[in-house]
């Protein structure tokens, strides 16, 4: 793997902030991350619904807006030096970069594809731009990639609310990656999907990924997903990250008790042990637990975890993770 | 083509039924009058001039075969239906013997023409001014407008424009109040005659367009303070798509249908608001035509004017429906 | 950001076209392409008229009555003026001479003038007369089929200057149906209606003119009509009086009253019909060359029509005269004169219009006699008239009106009459109570032991000033216990009127020719002949339906005597007196018409110091003051 | 329910502007039984006075106090509005819910003829009725009228609130245990589509006092009651504003102003604070 990064993220903090009939809140849902994302690699990303793995990506890719906002940190990517975040960055630069370098393809894909719009208007509204040529050369282009893909050109000429959910998630694959980009994030891209047709479109992924050497940082709940695509994984809890290494790695050796629990409560074959589960459930990002925010769930918390937050450490080279526990050798 | 076939013919099926409860209602109301048209229509007739009493035996019999109010129910019922399906109304009392057809048939291309300006103008300019007041929500002089658009649009037609009248005819006369066009000018295609109906089109116009604006503007605000936070829409922002394309294409456009919908729902209340802005500005519309025919207890007239604009107001909504599946694909299948 | 600007601007832009020139533009509401100078801008009272391409005048009810044909293009036998008139009241239109009836009033001899012809070049002759008789009758759904065929057994036209009428009955006033107070019978041109198959049904577009103007132009949507002057107006019956000074005639419908006003100050209107009091006030303060019949107050022209309470005296409660008298004596004229014309009115207490002739030949003949009438009650006698009512009047309204209300006694009587019936709640409580009504606390109950309701019906914005004075006496009589509502009928008054659908309305059932102190006008419809049974048509104009052998006999009798006999003025007060002792109707005050002329473009309009016509615009005999109309400089 | 209105009066700006309107027009009416003046007598005072103190928005030209006027005024139309708002509210209701929780051919009945009532043009279907009616027309009868018209709109959102409803498992509980339908949407759902109900009947008013405001000024309506509209009716019939009377219509027209502004705003606020969008926000839960 060649060790430059295509995205470092340094103390990134995001918080929401709303207020409505005078109860006005604050939720840091992104607290202090650091990691980085080397180029042509599958980048992980674990944990539970709302441990703020979808308010990181929005961050990282610049689609910070009220009531979210921006505290501090900083998520800079490779192609754009300049800038500490996307956010931050000049209008016109990150339009040059979108799709170009950075594509996405979102959580929930189901509902992306604007309902009024012909496919082919998409690819055009999202492409074109980027691709340039002319409006032949672009079909030609289009139609290519889809071959690449496996997908029959006349699904152009449909309407999103024509296709099979599979096939739209399929089309928004086709849709990032049309413009070859250096860096892909996927937000769950595969929960809405039965088992049969999640696997066809991680495979799609996979292949894509290889064959063009993208980088692609792809966020799901699914530990059987991440231990099947992943070369590097992250696992966030409550707003922030408390482990991250090689997927192999985390799998072979987690560190973390979240972690542990994520990954023992995988069902595996021919294992029928009842498996611990967790207490307590995660908890209210509105008003955080002091100290180590999974303490109030952690089978190893001790009287430090209550009042210290712990630092992101590195365990083993290229390992780090963010527990007293470990830090004091008890795990 | 087959799935909108198949919704055509439905909402061809809802138009036949508004027009047949809306007629019918019309038909039940007349019918349940203590009054005898007949015998008014006489009264009035005769109210001008000695009438012996022969002519007047005649004026009946005829004024009943009008009137189709000879025969049982059914033979009535029928006639009735068939002298709308025929737009023959009978003759106009207080222009007798002019028919009531000939007379619509003279106010309703004012009426379409101020309607359609207004409704257009008022519909365009509402959605896209709340439109833009639903993407920039921070913007201070959006926010304004919306503020105006609050106060204005529970207004009702009649008080807007009356005021309309006290301040550019009475206080700064600007414009003309009165009528549908200046004296001595040829009716036609003509450029003085053009000029002058466009002159006296406005403060009519303008009270129907700045309550339509309102209700315009704060629908679309809220529908496109919605869908700014759609998957597609984020999603077409993160694929850095030109933000002019995201608010014309993905934005307005997709708010645009819900408010093709409202304005089929709300062509019946708007034209409610003709009639009597028509009549505030003595426009020579079927809305004055109306009013001025029950003051003159013109039955034929009243009964008329109110099935016409039955008739046209459903024919407005259902060319809006049959239209709608260009703004919105997904109807053919989903409905 | 940028963007939205952009959008912004596009917008900006675009309401901006939707007002072409806004700024520049005036209130423009004259005619356009005619000299200012050379036209006459007159309202149309009827407003917007429907079927406006119809002229055809002889038809039922059909088109303008007022667009300009009565007073431009049409014309008959002879015409009275309600005031002096230019060359006397009466004058010889298309006659030569007054009627020549034969001795038992069974035959009437008309001479014509020679030397008049229609607009089209054809001469008018007798045959256009005797047409003009044959063509209604045998069509029995003209306007005037029912009265010629009712009165004419033949009409003869010997020479082209002569035309008889042989009648079928005695009567002396059948020149009446051809001599114009606001309208008559007008004569059709033979060459265009025998050409047509029905002439019931055709429009008459372009008209033909009898008269010294002919149709310029007119809107298809009906809301302005514009005359020109003949070339030939020497060889119509208005050439006798020298060349008419307007060149054109707008007849147009300026709107409601408030449009009205606002169009006379801008100099585009400059004969108003009527308008409220309150728009005339504004008028004789703000249009600086505006005024009314009179220069100061009242202002209005008093017509010869007497508003009044019109009983439907087929009703239960009201064929009882007591009561009708119970219901007069409940009324504070006072009141309802200050609501309906704020004071500038002309009161009458007796059922005869106080003005053109009348207060000499009536009104003040009888001062005597009515302060002499005695009502009894049963429990008491009382002489109901106040003769100081006008007096007082004019000392209500002297501290507002200061010194335009007039101190001279004459002057008084003259705009504001003379007196009226005091109210006085003790004698009708006895009165009701003679007839039978209970007073339950405040609440007058009837024989039957109901609530009396009364409803009093009203045209409304249609007639505003009569609207007014209705709901003050609706509310004197609620006062006086009686549960009395007022009933807006707006334009179906006329039908409901007919068909006698009311209980009491504020109208009129007394017109009178106003220069003629001859009564028959509308006495003759007032015999028992022509009264209708409840609840079917009433003809014109005996609204009240109301019957007395005596009456039957006064109008036999006139009849029977020539139109100038002075026994006519004596069978007059008798019908005044049988009517003041059996009160059908509550007579009120004359009607005064706010007509309001701007003498900015044009001078020499009627006026009370120079009353040669009446200047109201849908009177055909307001037709003489074209030619005394002069453009002012 | 004084805990939902403290919160929206302290917290929500449209709310208390809306709430401040009103009651400024509801003090109005309710100062109408202290009138000094009969509210149908006319000439009890000087016509035509200016603003002054002894009549603080001056007279008419009825010799009517205006002040006083409006108050009776303001009252019959805020009764005609309510009156319209509850009897139409009854047909909404009942419409909504039962084609909302049926579904099937009953809804799509239901639905085609409250899509006909949208429809229509109901002004000259009101004129019509004046037209047959005349003075027999009285403020009663018109109000049944209009609140058989003017139902509609509002049926179609309770029945979509219905049908949410009736999505919940409550629904199926209530149906399990033997509930019958008339039951299940009197005691179970009706409770839901109140706040609904409340914020429509807010928007009803609204339509139906626009509506008696139109028809009484043209005169199509009982004049004998004293309404906002038809004080605007007398003002025109004596051109009060080319005779310089404007206090005469412009008091009423300010306050009926007010009243439509303010039941809007009302309307409005209730709205926000029923979306379940902010709801939930309130409640806590904002989702990353």
């Amino acid at each position: 793997m060649n060790g430059a990064p295509i995205l470092t993220v340094e103390n990134l903090k995001a918080r929401f902030r709303t207020k409505h009939f005078g109860v006005s809140r604050e939720v840091p849902a992104v607290d202090d991350i650091t990691f980085s994302i080397r180029r042509n690699e599958i980048f992980g990303l674990a944990g539970e619904s709302s441990s703020g793995k979808t308010t990181l990506i929005k961050t990282i890719a610049g689609l910070v807006r009220p009531p979210l906002e921006l505290v501090g940190g900083r998520a800079e990517f490779s192609f754009l030096p300049d800038a500490p975040t996307l956010h931050q960055a000049s209008p016109a630069a990150v339009a040059k970069v979108r799709w170009r370098h950075l594509s996405y393809i979102m959580q929930a894909s189901m509902n992306v594809l604007n309902p009024l719009r012909r496919i082919s208007a998409t690819f055009r509204d999202f492409a074109l731009p980027h691709l340039g040529g002319t409006a032949g050369d672009f079909e030609r282009k289009v139609t290519e990639h889809l071959a690449l893909l496996r997908l029959d050109p006349s699904i152009l000429d449909a309407y999103p609310h024509e296709l099979s959910g599979g096939m739209r998630q399929r089309v928004t694959i086709a849709l990032a990656t049309i413009c070859r980009p250096d860096f892909i994030i996927a937000d769950e891209p595969t929960t809405a999907l039965d088992v049969i047709v999640q696997k066809d479109v991680l495979g799609m992924i996979r292949s894509i990924q290889r064959e063009m050497g993208s980088s692609v940082l792809f966020v799901t709940h699914d530990m059987a997903v991440h231990a099947a695509l992943t070369d590097r994984l992250g696992v966030m809890y409550a707003g922030c990250l408390v482990e991250e290494g090689a997927t192999s790695a985390v799998f072979a050796r987690p560190r973390h008790p979240y972690t542990r629990h994520l990954i023992h409560s995988l069902p595996r074959i021919g294992d029928d042990r009842q498996r611990a589960s967790l207490a307590g459930s995660p908890p209210n990002l509105a008003d955080p637990p002091p100290g180590c925010r999974f303490h109030p769930r952690c089978p190893l918390a001790v009287q430090r975890c209550r009042q210290a937050r712990p630092a992101m450490l590195e365990a083993e080279p290229g390992h780090r993770v963010a527990c007293h526990a470990v830090e004091e050798g008890r795990s | 083509m087959r799935s909108y076939l198949h919704y055509a013919l439905r909402r061809f099926a809802q138009f036949v039924l508004v027009v047949f409860i809306g007629i019918n209602l019309a038909y039940v109301i007349t019918h349940a009058t203590p009054i005898d048209p007949v015998e008014q229509s006489i009264a009035a007739v005769t109210s001008f001039g000695n009438t012996a009493p022969e002519a007047i035996a005649e004026m009946r019999r005829s004024l009943q075969e009008l009137y189709g109010l000879n025969g049982g129910w059914l033979e009535q019922y029928s006639t009735f239906w068939s002298r709308v399906l025929r737009a023959d109304f009978g003759p106009s009392l207080s222009a007798f013997p002019a028919p009531v057809s000939s007379l619509i048939a003279r106010a309703l291309p004012w009426t379409l023409g101020l309607l359609g300006f207004a409704t257009i103008v008022s519909w365009l300019l509402g959605n896209l001014l709340g439109g833009l007041a639903g993407y920039y929500q921070q913007n201070r002089s959006l926010k304004l407008l919306g503020v105006l658009a609050m106060a204005l649009h529970p207004v009702p037609y009649y008080i807007v424009a009356l005021a309309l009248m006290i301040v550019f005819g009475f206080i700064w006369p600007l414009l003309p109040i009165t009528g549908g066009s200046a004296m001595n000018l040829e009716q036609g295609w003509n450029l003085p005659f053009i000029i002058s109906v466009a002159k006296h089109s406005i403060l009519p116009a303008l009270s129907l367009i700045l309550i339509g604006v309102g209700s315009w503007f704060l629908g679309m605000r809220s529908l496109v303070s919605n869908i700014v936070t759609e998957d597609h829409v984020v999603y077409a922002e993160i694929a850095g798509v030109d933000p002019r394309r995201i608010l014309g294409s993905y934005v307005m456009r997709n708010a645009l249908a819900p408010q093709v919908t409202g304005l089929a729902m709300s062509l019946g209340g708007i034209f409610n608001g003709a009639v009597i802005t028509e009549k505030v500005f003595g426009y020579p519309g079927v809305g004055t035509l109306l009013v001025d025919a029950v003051y003159a207890g013109d039955y034929g007239l009243v009964l008329g004017v109110t099935t016409v604009s039955i008739l046209g107001v459903s024919l407005g909504v259902l060319l809006i429906d049959l239209l709608y599946p260009l703004i919105d694909p997904r109807v053919q299948v989903t409905t | 950001m940028i963007s939205m600007r952009t959008w912004l601007a596009a917008a900006a832009m675009a309401t901006a076209l939707a007002l072409p020139g806004a700024l520049k533009v005036e209130a423009q509401g004259i005619p356009q392409n005619i000299p200012r100078k050379e036209l006459l801008i007159l309202e149309n009272p009827e407003g917007t008229i429907k079927n406006a391409g119809w002229f055809n005048i002889w038809a039922i009810n059909a088109g303008s009555q007022s667009n300009g044909l009565q007073q431009a293009a049409l014309d008959t036998l002879w015409y009275i003026d309600p005031e002096k008139g230019i060359d006397g009241a009466w004058d010889n239109s298309l006659a030569a001479a007054k009627p020549e009836y034969n001795a038992d009033f069974t035959e009437m001899r008309v001479k014509l003038r020679r030397g008049l012809f229609w607009s089209d070049g054809v001469e008018f002759t007798s045959a256009d007369v005797k047409a003009t008789v044959d063509i209604q009758v045998k069509n029995p759904n003209m306007r005037f089929s029912a009265v010629l065929a009712n009165n004419v057994a033949s009409v003869e036209a010997p020479d082209p200057e002569t035309v008889i009428f042989k009648l079928k009955r005695p009567n002396s006033r059948f020149h009446a149906n051809f001599t114009v107070r606001w309208g008559a019978i007008w004569i059709l041109p033979k060459h265009v209606f025998e050409k047509v198959e029905d002439p019931a049904k055709f429009d008459f577009n372009k008209p033909v003119s009898l008269s010294a103007y002919t149709l310029h132009s007119f809107d298809p949507d009906g809301k302005w009509y514009i005359w020109q002057l003949r070339e030939d107006w020497q060889r119509t019956s208005l050439g006798r009086f020298g060349k008419p000074g307007p060149k054109y005639l707008a007849y147009v419908d300026p709107g409601p009253p408030d449009k009205r006003v606002i169009a006379q100050l801008n100099n585009e209107l400059d004969v108003i019909h009527d308008i409220s009091p309150e728009g005339m006030f504004r008028l004789a303060r703000d249009g600086k060359k505006s005024r009314g019949w009179f220069n100061g107050f009242p202002y209005g022209h008093p017509d010869p029509t007497l508003a009044g309470v019109i009983f439907n005296t087929q009703n239960e409660h009201l064929k009882n005269r007591d009561v009708r008298w119970a219901l007069t004596l409940m009324i504070d004229v006072k009141a309802v004169v200050m609501a309906a014309y704020r004071g500038a009115a002309t009161i009458s207490a007796i059922a005869v219009p106080p003005t053109g002739i009348h207060p000499e030949a009536y009104h003040k003949p009888m001062e005597a006699w009515v302060r002499d009438f005695e009502i009894d009650t049963g429990k008491s006698k009382v002489k109901p008239y106040d003769p100081t009512v006008a007096k007082q009047i004019t000392d209500m309204l002297r501290p507002s009106m200061g010194d335009q209300i007039p101190r001279d006694e004459k002057e008084i009587a003259n705009s504001f009459g003379l007196g009226w019936w005091k109210q006085n709640p003790q004698a009708a409580t006895e009165l009701l109570e003679r007839a039978g009504y209970r007073k339950q606390g405040a609440q007058w109950m009837t024989p039957d032991g109901k609530p009396f309701v009364l409803r009093l019906m009203v045209e409304g914005d249609l007639r505003p000033v009569m609207t007014r004075a209705g709901t003050m006496i609706v509310q004197q009589w609620r006062q006086a216990g009686i549960d009395a509502r007022i009933d807006v009928a707006q334009g179906t008054l006329l039908t409901r009127r007919a068909a006698g659908d009311f209980d009491s309305f504020i109208g009129w059932s007394v017109e009178t020719w106003g220069g003629h102190q001859d009564l028959s006008y509308f006495m003759d419809s007032w015999h028992s002949a022509f009264v209708a049974e409840a609840g079917k048509p009433q003809p014109l104009r005996n609204w009240q339906r109301w019957t007395h052998p005596e009456l039957d006999k006064i109008i036999e009798d006139i009849r029977k005597i020539d139109f100038d006999d002075p026994k006519g003025v004596e069978l007059g007060k008798d019908y005044v007196k049988l009517v003041t002792r059996e009160m059908p109707l509550i007579p009120l005050m004359s009607y005064n018409v706010f007509t309001a002329m701007d003498h900015t473009y044009w001078t020499g309009f009627p006026t009370a110091e120079n009353p040669y016509a009446n200047p109201v615009t849908n009177w055909g005999n307001s037709r003489y003051m074209f030619v005394r109309l002069k453009p002012a400089n | 329910m004084i805990t939902i209105l403290r919160d929206l009066l302290r917290y929500n700006g449209e709310f208390r502007i809306g709430f401040a309107l009103i009651a400024v027009v509801a003090a109005m009416a309710a100062l109408s039984f202290a009138s000094p003046y009969p509210p149908n007598d006319v000439y009890v005072v000087a016509p035509d006075a200016p603003p002054s103190a002894a009549h603080w928005f001056g007279t008419t030209s009825r010799g009517q106090d205006v002040f006083w006027q409006l108050t009776i005024a303001i009252r019959n139309t805020l009764g005609f509005g309510l009156l319209v708002a509850l009897l139409s509210r009854i047909i909404s209701i009942l419409v909504g819910l039962t084609a909302g929780y049926l579904g099937g051919w009953a809804d799509r009945i239901l639905m085609a003829i409250n899509d006909t009532f949208i429809v229509l043009p109901l002004f000259p279907i009101l004129i019509l009725f004046y037209f047959v009616l005349r003075d027999s027309m009285s403020t009663v009868l018109l109000a049944c009228i209009m609140a058989s018209l003017g139902w509609a709109y509002d049926a179609r959102l309770i029945r979509s609130v219905a049908m949410s409803l009736k999505q919940r498992e409550f629904t199926d509980t209530a149906i399990f245990s033997g509930m019958k339908t008339r039951e299940i949407l009197l005691r179970e759902h009706l409770p839901y589509v109140m706040p609904i109900v409340f914020s429509t009947t807010l928007n009803n008013m609204n339509w139906s006092i626009g509506l008696e405001v139109t028809l009484a000024v043209l005169g199509f309506m009982d004049i004998n009651t004293p309404t906002i509209g038809g004080m605007i009716y007398w003002a025109n019939q004596h051109t009060a504003i080319v005779a310089g009377v404007w206090w005469w219509i412009a008091f009423p027209i300010l306050l009926v102003v007010m009243t439509f502004v303010g039941l809007y705003l009302l309307a409005v606020s209730m709205n926000a604070y029923i979306d379940p969008r902010s709801r939930l926000a309130r409640m806590g839960g904002g989702r990353s």
